[in-house]
């Protein structure tokens, strides 16, 4: 873990002149080495402020974790992302070019953000194996969609991502049986299987053994690079094993954010997150 | 790797091979034998069947959308009498000058209530071709504009449902009143014959049933080829979790638009179709109850099944002319604890039974 | 307190527990552990009644309820959290924890008892907010407060940390176990607690003494609560005994992947 | 033969009659006094059952002219209320009352009791549109002298109809004595009227200036008409200033009907909206809360309906607390048939809500069938009770029908009724439990069985309940029922599945909606543009007009 | 078995109109239960055959075929809408089967196969106006209907007619209504607006079915008597009045060619044999079941003087065949296809009886082509040579159209 190279913060308080440059729609332009730039949002649900002017940056390929106590908004955060959630002020980005706010979810989807659920959801009337081929990055439009057929890279693709999930033997199963666990499992190959530019991990290891916690942890780790993670958890150890930097969430905004030793040892975090 | 899915092939087989012997086997009967003979089947045997069929393609139509896409939507009626008044007034135009006041353009019921010209959204209709084009257009065009303002608003579930039921309340309305020049109450009738043919020639229905045979086997062809894509997985599983398949990437409005507009046109056929068979449309196709029907005939023969919605069509309409002769002061009791009695002790329909005596597991 | 024998259960035609044990001894905190699939869900449906059994038998206190109506089987006195929380979503929190009255108020509870709100401050300050709209770990909070509503004898938790934040999680702990056992715990350590709470907290919970079976897959949570273990594989129970004697040996055999 | 003998009498007397029927006069009456060949109170009375229409019209004007005779009026009333019958066996004159099927008779002449006969002994003495006008001016011009201020009221009220000198000289003799000011206020308008044809200036000007503030249907025509012109387009009314006088006062009047009409239209609006609240209101419970999607919705209506016809059948003479009682009696039979409908099909069917439309639909079919097996196919009679009947009249431009009311006032007590029941009791927490997650509920000891039985008996007594409103406004039969529940659904959806409270504004706002479009498009029109702005409405809110929302929703 | 005569009864017994049509089937059933006590027919037995088209109209339509292809019937008595008459008629005609309609309705119809037993508008709508013009002196009309074929063609002729009297466009009111309408406020509200203007006003109402009920309440509940403003209806009669509360109704009219209240001695027995029938002393008899009596009768007479039940045979015998009103006066089946008939005009009595008020004092002949609309006014039906059509053009000298 020591090899993870340590970026510096980012200054949240900098507007960024991308910001107020108005949007050029286009690829994602991850050049400035930022995936997702979210500054001063805000979601209030009757009066309630889920997101408080918070403003969060994940860099291009890293894996970064949020924590924070129950309902801290941390699922709010990536509703507003996803483009469930519309937040009432503030901006969302993809790369410098992309308003995620002027999109909608499968825009959204489509142009490389991915997401795992708190809860599992997956196809229950569908198998397993279906459950990937719907999720598998393609072409997702009604006439291709229509006239789609695997070919042979995509059915390795879905073999391996079976394997790597261990739900090879089930894949004919239909997903409804499952157990939860292994549902957790199955979302996790649907994500995988999109390769997405950016994942969004709400809780991946809730009701995982030991073992599993590992293997995710091993997994997520070996994403680092290729893809943007951020993973929601409260599993501290879990945390910790793949934590390069982590941002504490509290009541709708960032409490601190700084390396898992930093955030474990912050007395602010202790107080509401950690306990002693 | 073999993907499984919810239909099975035996029974598509079976349900084809039925379908193949009526579409063929019966009309030649009918033209072939003597009456007398054991093997000859009635003008009214052929033409009872030929609506059979119809209705089957539209419990065919309704399986697709209800069954597969979730879509419980009331008012399909509505799609298969806009087909069959685009194919009525084709057959209204045909009768000519054979008319009771003998005028040439228009219609008799436009003649005594003192039309003086043909409406505009008549013309054409005299085109066997442009008809048939309506007969798709019509129905497949209101479903788009509908679906596409309900889909895009994200109108669901029972919502989706009700409003479906106004669209087709609101249109036996508007189709009941004289004024919209279709006849009103009393609809379009009296047709003479079809592409020149007369319409009521032993040649002519066995044809139409043909036609009506062929075209369901197409439909259910078309539909199984489409519930067996991947759009019909797409289909399948937004039914379940439709906003989990809009962060897949998937326009989820887009794909239920397909359906339903597919499904709106082959209901359209099976009305185009109806129409010559029983000699009649009349607003009351557009009524709540008779979508209603249509819905009750797709669940007693199996939701979600696609030879299911034919077998419950065929069964349900067999067992309405049946009892209607036989027990016509009670027969609505051995209907009403028909579909009692399928509900609860058949989940799945007779389809679902069918699939239970087999041993196949239930989904 | 809870005695299972030869239990059997199906869904459809596949064969979920096979000729299951388990034994339940009163006062004491059972934690069931196994692998992802192997059943633990669906045994405490069982027990709960909101399965189907074939088969084998279910004593509660020396009293049969394998047949027997779930809601009957909540009066008699099983509280149950149910893995994925589980939420009236379109119920106010206190309408949430008012479902459990009727059934209390056969033991003579006719309100949210108090101490819950205690416990779980969190659901007093969202009080008339709908379930559903509670972050997740809020709705397990509101979970086992929910349970707790019918004051259990029995209280069966799945995976009740699930999505808690770690502080809460030992809290729960501390709930559980307080719950648990009688006598000779630490004083609470909630928060938020203020003494006389715990007095009151203190006082239900030596009236009560409720026996708990625990689904957890969070080891160390696992031994800090439990005081016996359940490890089941494919559907049926292959080990048991005091949580001091589960052994790595153990959890590398039955619980790692 | 006596009999014969005066009906002779009688005959030779039409002979001298050669004269319209309500301009009898005065001086005839003068003339055939002296003629001697005046009948006797029998005979005047035995004549008046003559099978000839026009005769019987005659005979009855004459009879009225024995005004001392105080049995005359009571007779006379008798025969405008249908009582008066003739006993078939020896052609007796009686007035009978219903009694259980059962006739008491009096004789009409002494009022000595005949003790009772049946329906089949009797005939009725019919009248006609013509002689019940006449028959009410007559006996109106007899009560013109009640001492009951209501009963002067209401004759003046009648005369006033169609004034004729005659008339005119009775309530001016009147006018002078009368103390009572709503009786002078009619009377004066009376008068206003007739100055409006006197030839002095003075008099018609000042006539208009008074009618100008009185809210009379009469005034406005009589006002409207100084205004006319002919067919060469000449005014009727020569003098210039009377006219724009009058011209004033109708626009005077017109602005103020303005008003009455918005009022009117927004009743109707209400009265219809009260009707689909009702027919709704079991629905939003057993599919609104309990997600049971019930097509024998209406059926359950029809059965309350049919109770309520049941009961006005066991207490034929009491119509009105037959119509009371129903409500509890209708409450129980179709919450009862709920409960049946629940326990043995419904209950197999949880968690597959579509298929409850199938089941139900079923069932919809089989009560259908069975009530045209039990009562016939036919529509049943409901009478309409005394007190629900007629309208309150606030003038002559508006007026509320008591039925109309009644309804609204009950519909709003039964929406209360549920919305306690729904939001206090247990019962209320406990079916929305129940509907969002069974299993949850059960384990949370809630039975499941006794709370789904209840909830859908509710609803579906609740559906009885409306049945009875229905039976007041609509056709009691067989097909009550389909006419109704495509609406009711309408009007739940609209209002937002599961929300009490959007049922009720819903059904207002259907109901205000149609009644506001009527008087442009027509009836057709209206209800297509109402279902039209029901399709577009549910695209701008999705789930209806108070939607759930939130995450708890999408749950 | 024996050999019989079947007799097909086409009348709906579920759906809406199950309503008024199950009263016909019961008449048939006694008509011909009645026949077969007098022996039958040609030395056979009747036999009826019912099914029950379930107020669907193609389903009518599909049950005719049934009834004649595969019963065998000799003829139909059947249909009460013209939509479903209009749905049966293409079938009957292919197949040459006789059908006997029973019910008012809008005319502009004459088919060979069909006899028309129940008034063409000037067998009811047209004199009913004449009373109300001559007799009650009406000068401001609201003509109110249902908004269907039935109701718009009566209109569209007593528009014409009215007219054709002097009746100016501002004294007509015209007003539709769906189905079932039950919300008749604003309607009776402008009703009554309508009629305060000082002339006589009177309502002809074409509305059908469930509609009336709600419709005569609203005028009662209003204050709309029939003193001030009659309404004379087209299809209300003593059935749909049984099932009414006939007191808001009391002095309205209704114009039809038979009341039950008419005192006669065919019409005593008939009544008797009703009772007897149904056992229900109670049950009301109608116009639609004198017409099929008459029709039913007209049909025996026709088949005993053909000598067969042939379908041509009969339709030749029975032009010109007579049989007594159920009323008084002698029904003649005409060569256009349809009945002579008195017209009655009777008020409603609270026991939902009508106290005929005004009777035509001969026998008004049914007229398929109105004379009132342009179009139809050179048409004539005549199925007997030389004409021997139902559309005959009488400016052309030709059988328009090709119905024939
Ligand atoms: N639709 C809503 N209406 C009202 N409150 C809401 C709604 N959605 C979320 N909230 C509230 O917003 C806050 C943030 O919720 P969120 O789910 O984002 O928390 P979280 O950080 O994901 O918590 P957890 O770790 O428990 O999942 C919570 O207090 C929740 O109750
Ligand atoms: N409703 C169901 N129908 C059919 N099979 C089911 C159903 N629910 C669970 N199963 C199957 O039963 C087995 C046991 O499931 P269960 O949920 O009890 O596991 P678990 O031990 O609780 O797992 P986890 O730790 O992942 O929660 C699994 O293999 C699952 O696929
Ligand atoms: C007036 C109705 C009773 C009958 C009429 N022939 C109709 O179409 O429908
Ligand atoms: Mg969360
Ligand atoms: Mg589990």
């Amino acid at each position: 873990m020591s090899d993870i190279k340590q970026k510096p913060l980012i200054n949240r308080y900098q507007t960024y002149d991308f910001v107020t440059r108005g949007v050029i729609p286009g690829a994602i332009d991850a050049s400035h080495g930022t995936v997702l730039y979210l500054d001063d949002v805000n979601v209030s649900f009757d009066g309630f402020k889920a997101l408080n002017n918070l403003s969060l940056f994940i860099d291009d390929g890293e894996l970064r974790c949020l924590i924070g106590p129950n309902g801290a908004g941390k699922t709010t955060l990536m509703d507003v992302i996803t483009g469930k959630t519309r937040p009432d002020s503030g901006s969302v980005y993809f790369g410098q070019t992309l308003n995620l706010l002027e999109m909608d979810e499968p825009a959204i989807a489509q142009a490389g953000i991915s997401r795992k659920f708190q809860k599992p959801s997956v196809f229950d009337n569908l198998t397993v194996f279906e459950n990937l081929e719907l999720a598998m990055k393609t072409d997702k439009g009604v006439w291709t969609t229509l006239f789609a057929q695997l070919n042979g890279e995509q059915l390795d693709n879905i073999g391996r991502v079976l394997e790597t999930i261990g739900l090879a033997e089930l894949y004919s199963q239909q997903a409804g049986v499952l157990s939860h666990g292994q549902k957790q499992w199955l979302e996790i190959g649907m994500l995988l299987i999109q390769e997405p530019r950016v994942m969004l991990v709400d809780e991946p290891v809730a009701g995982m053994t030991h073992q599993e916690i590992d293997k995710t942890a091993e997994l997520l780790l070996s994403l680092r690079g290729k893809h943007s993670v951020v993973v929601v958890e409260h599993d501290m150890e879990f945390v910790r094993s793949i934590a390069s930097k982590v941002t504490v969430l509290h009541e709708g905004s960032v409490l601190m954010e700084g390396t898992m030793d930093e955030v474990q040892n912050d007395p602010r975090v202790i107080q509401v997150y950690l306990g002693d | 790797m073999r993907l499984t899915f919810l239909e099975n092939e035996t029974e598509s087989r079976l349900i084809l091979i039925a379908l193949a012997t009526i579409t063929l086997v019966i009309p030649l009967c009918n033209l072939i034998f003597p009456a007398e003979s054991a093997l000859y089947f009635s003008a009214y045997s052929i033409s009872l069947i030929g609506k059979y069929l119809t209705f089957a393609l539209l419990a065919l139509s309704l399986d697709l959308v209800w069954g597969y896409c979730g879509i419980l939507a009331l008012g399909q009626g509505a799609f298969f009498a806009l087909g069959g008044y685009a194919m009525g007034m084709y057959l209204m135009r045909q009768i000519g000058t054979r008319g009771v006041y003998g005028d040439p353009l228009l219609p008799d019921f436009m003649v005594f209530l003192s039309w003086k010209e043909l409406p505009w959204y008549w013309l054409g209709f005299d085109h066997f071709a442009f008809a048939l084009l309506m007969v798709v257009v019509v129905p497949g065009l209101l479903a788009f504009v509908f679906g596409w303002l309900a889909f895009r608003s994200r109108v669901t579930g029972v919502y989706l449902s009700i409003i479906t039921q106004a669209l087709t309340y609101a249109l036996l309305l508007a189709f009941f009143r004289n004024e919209m020049g279709f006849g009103g109450n009393n609809g379009l009738t009296d047709f003479k014959d079809i592409l020149g043919f007369n319409l009521q020639s032993d040649a002519v229905r066995a044809c139409l049933l043909m036609t009506t045979g062929f075209a369901l086997i197409a439909a259910f062809l078309a539909c199984r080829w489409v519930v067996k894509t991947k759009l019909g997985r797409v289909v399948t599983a937004l039914r379940d979790h439709e906003s989990r398949v809009r962060f897949l990437g998937y326009r989820v409005e887009m794909f239920k638009l397909w359906i339903f507009v597919f499904s709106a046109v082959l209901a359209g056929i099976a009305g185009a179709l109806y129409v010559p068979q029983v000699g009649i449309i009349n607003p009351s196709e557009f009524s709540p109850l008779n979508s209603l029907e249509i819905v009750a005939w797709v669940a007693v023969g199996g939701r979600g099944s696609l030879y299911g919605a034919i077998i419950g069509a065929v069964m349900v309409n067999y067992g309405k002319t049946v009892l209607t002769g036989l027990l016509p002061e009670i027969w609505l009791f051995t209907l009403g604890a028909m579909f009692i009695l399928v509900t609860v002790f058949l989940p799945e329909g007779l389809a679902g039974l069918w699939r239970r005596k087999r041993g196949v597991k239930p989904s | 307190m809870l005695n299972i024998s030869s239990l059997n259960q199906y869904y459809g035609g596949s064969h979920t527990l096979w000729d299951l044990e388990l034994d339940v001894p009163e006062g004491e905190c059972v934690c069931l552990m196994g692998r992802n699939g192997v059943g633990k869900t669906t045994l405490l449906k069982s027990i709960m009644g909101l399965v189907p059994v074939r088969g084998g038998s279910i004593m509660m206190q020396g009293q049969s309820i394998a047949g027997m109506k779930a809601e009957i089987r909540a009066e008699l006195g099983i509280g149950f959290v149910p893995q994925g929380r589980e939420i009236f979503s379109l119920l106010t929190v206190e309408e949430n924890l008012k479902t459990g009255l009727r059934a209390a108020s056969k033991l003579g509870i006719k309100k949210i008892p108090e101490h819950i709100y205690d416990m779980f401050p969190v659901l007093k300050q969202m009080r008339n907010r709908r379930g559903g709209d509670l972050s997740g770990g809020q709705q397990q909070q509101l979970a086992i407060g929910r349970a707790l509503v019918l004051n259990p004898k029995l209280l069966i938790l799945d995976e009740p940390t699930e999505g808690i934040q770690p502080n809460i999680v030992s809290d729960i702990g501390d709930v559980i176990m307080r719950l648990n056992r009688s006598k000779g715990i630490a004083p609470p350590k909630i928060a938020a607690a203020k003494a006389e709470v715990h007095e009151a907290i203190g006082r239900i919970n030596r009236e009560l003494g409720v026996t708990v079976l625990l689904v957890e897959q969070k080891l160390p949570f696992a031994r800090k609560v439990a005081t016996q273990f359940c490890i089941m594989e494919r559907g049926r129970h292959v080990a048991t005994g005091a949580m001091s004697e589960l052994s790595d040996d153990l959890v590398k055999q039955y619980l790692t992947v | 033969m006596k009999f014969n003998d005066s009906l002779g009498r009688i005959g030779l007397f039409f002979l001298l009659l050669i004269m319209p029927l309500v301009g009898f006069s005065q001086d005839v009456m003068l003339a055939t006094e002296e003629n001697s060949v005046l009948p006797t109170y029998t005979e005047a009375l035995s004549a008046i059952k003559t099978s000839s229409l026009s005769q019987r019209g005659i005979a009855i004007e004459i009879f009225a002219k024995f005004t001392k005779n105080p049995q005359t009026v009571l007779i006379l009333q008798a025969l405008m209320d249908g009582k008066l019958m003739e006993l078939k066996a020896d052609g007796q004159i009686v007035i009978a009352e219903n009694n259980d099927g059962r006739y008491a008779i009096f004789a009409a002449e002494t009022q000595a009791s005949l003790g009772s006969v049946e329906a089949a002994a009797i005939k009725k003495i019919n009248l006609t549109n013509r002689l019940r006008r006449q028959l009410r001016s007559l006996i109106a011009q007899v009560q013109l002298n009640s001492d009951d201020v209501a009963i002067r009221l209401q004759a003046v009220k009648e005369m006033a109809k169609n004034p004729t000198s005659e008339t005119l000289v009775l309530l001016t003799n009147l006018y002078e004595k009368e103390t009572n000011p709503d009786i002078q206020e009619t009377i004066g308008l009376v008068f206003a009227l007739q100055d409006m044809d006197s030839p002095d200036q003075a008099l018609r000007l000042a006539a208009i200036e008074s009618l100008k503030y009185k809210t009379s249907l009469e005034a406005l025509n009589r006002l409207k008409a100084l205004d006319a012109q002919d067919a060469e387009g000449n005014y009727i009314e020569p003098d210039k200033e009377v006219r724009k006088l009058a011209r004033s006062a109708v626009a005077k009047i017109e602005s103020r009907l303005q008003l009455y009409a918005t009022a009117e239209t927004l009743f109707f609006g209400l009265s219809l909206g009260a009707v689909l609240v009702l027919a709704a209101i079991g629905l939003a419970i057993t599919f609104g809360v309990m997600g049971v999607i019930n097509m024998a919705h209406g059926e359950l209506m029809m059965l309350g309906a049919y109770t309520t016809y049941v009961m006005q059948q066991i207490m034929p003479n009491d119509l009105g607390l037959a119509l009371l009682l129903s409500v509890p009696a209708s409450f129980m039979v179709s919450g009862i048939i709920g409960i049946g409908i629940e326990r043995g099909i419904i209950r197999y069917l949880y968690g597959r809500p579509l298929e409850t439309l199938l089941a139900t639909f079923g069932v919809s079919l089989f009560l259908q069938q069975t009530v045209r097996s039990v009562f016939s196919p036919l529509n049943k009679s409901v009478s309409t009770p005394e007190f629900m009947s007629g309208s309150w009249q606030i003038n002559d431009f508006l007026s509320f029908t008591w039925n109309r009311m009644y309804i609204l006032i009950f519909c709003f007590m039964v929406f209360a009724m549920l919305l306690q029941i729904l939001r206090r009791t247990r019962l209320g927490l406990e079916v929305r439990a129940v509907s969002q997650n069974r299993n949850m509920a059960k384990a949370m000891g809630i039975p499941t069985d006794r709370v789904d039985a209840m909830t859908f008996g509710l609803g579906s007594g609740v559906a009885g309940i409306a049945g009875v409103a229905l039976s007041q406004i609509t056709n009691v039969g067989p097909n009550l029922g389909q006419a109704y529940i495509v609406d009711s659904f309408m009007v739940v959806v609209f209002g937002g599945v599961g929300n009490l409270w959007g049922t009720l504004v819903a059904g207002f706002t259907l109901g205000i909606a149609n009644k506001v479009l009527e008087p442009y498009a027509g009836a057709v029109l209206a209800k297509i543009l109402v279902l039209v702005f029901i399709i577009l409405f549910i695209q701008k809110k999705p789930r209806g007009l108070f939607p759930q929302k939130g995450r708890a929703a999408e749950s | 078995a024996e050999e019989t005569i079947k007799v097909g009864v086409l009348h709906s017994l579920s759906g809406t109109m199950a309503i008024s049509e199950t009263t016909l089937k019961d008449t048939m059933l006694m008509l011909i239960e009645e026949q077969n006590k007098k022996g039958g027919l040609l030395g056979k037995k009747l036999e009826a055959v019912v099914v029950d088209p379930a107020s669907n109209w193609p389903l009518f339509a599909e049950k005719a075929r049934e009834l004649i292809t595969k019963d065998k019937v000799a003829v139909i008595f059947g249909c009460w809408t013209s939509v479903s008459r209009k749905s049966v008629l293409p079938v009957i005609e292919e197949l040459n089967g006789i059908l006997f309609y029973p019910v008012q309705y809008e005319g502009e119809e004459s088919s060979k196969n069909v006899f028309y037993t129940g008034a063409a508008p000037n067998q009811q709508a047209i004199p009913a106006l004449d009373y109300l013009m001559n007799d009650i002196k009406v000068e401001r009309w609201v003509l109110a209907g249902t908004d269907y074929v039935y109701p718009r063609t009566t209109n569209k002729i007593l528009e014409a007619y009215l007219k054709s009297k002097g009746v100016k466009q501002e004294d007509i009111m015209i007003n539709y209504t769906p189905f079932g309408h039950s919300e008749w406020q604003s309607i009776v509200s402008d009703i009554k607006k309508f009629g305060s203007a000082g002339k006589k006003t009177a309502v002809v109402s074409t509305i059908n079915g469930d509609a009336n009920i709600p419709f005569y309440k609203e005028l009662g509940n209003q204050g709309v008597s029939a003193e001030d403003i009659p309404v004379v209806a087209f299809s209300v009669g003593e059935e749909e009045l049984s099932g009414m509360d006939t007191k808001p109704l009391v002095g309205h009219m209704a114009a039809w060619n038979y009341f039950m209240s008419v005192d006669s001695t065919k019409n005593a027995a008939f009544i008797k044999q009703w009772h007897e029938f149904t056992k229900d002393s109670k049950r009301v008899t109608n116009d639609p079941m004198e017409a099929h009596y008459i029709g039913f009768n007209m049909w025996v007479k026709a088949v005993e003087k053909a000598g067969t039940t042939d379908a041509d045979a009969v339709q030749k015998a029975i032009i010109g065949m007579k049989f007594p009103n159920l009323t008084g006066g002698v029904a003649q089946m005409l060569p256009n296809h349809h009945i002579s008939k008195p017209v009655l005009i009777g008020e409603i009595q609270e026991d939902g009886q009508l106290l005929t008020v005004w009777q035509t004092n001969t026998l008004i002949k049914g007229d398929a082509w109105s004379d009132f609309l342009p179009e139809s006014k050179p048409i004539i039906a005549d199925w007997t040579a030389p004409i021997n059509c139902g559309n005959y053009n009488t400016n052309t000298k030709k059988c328009s159209g090709q119905k024939f």
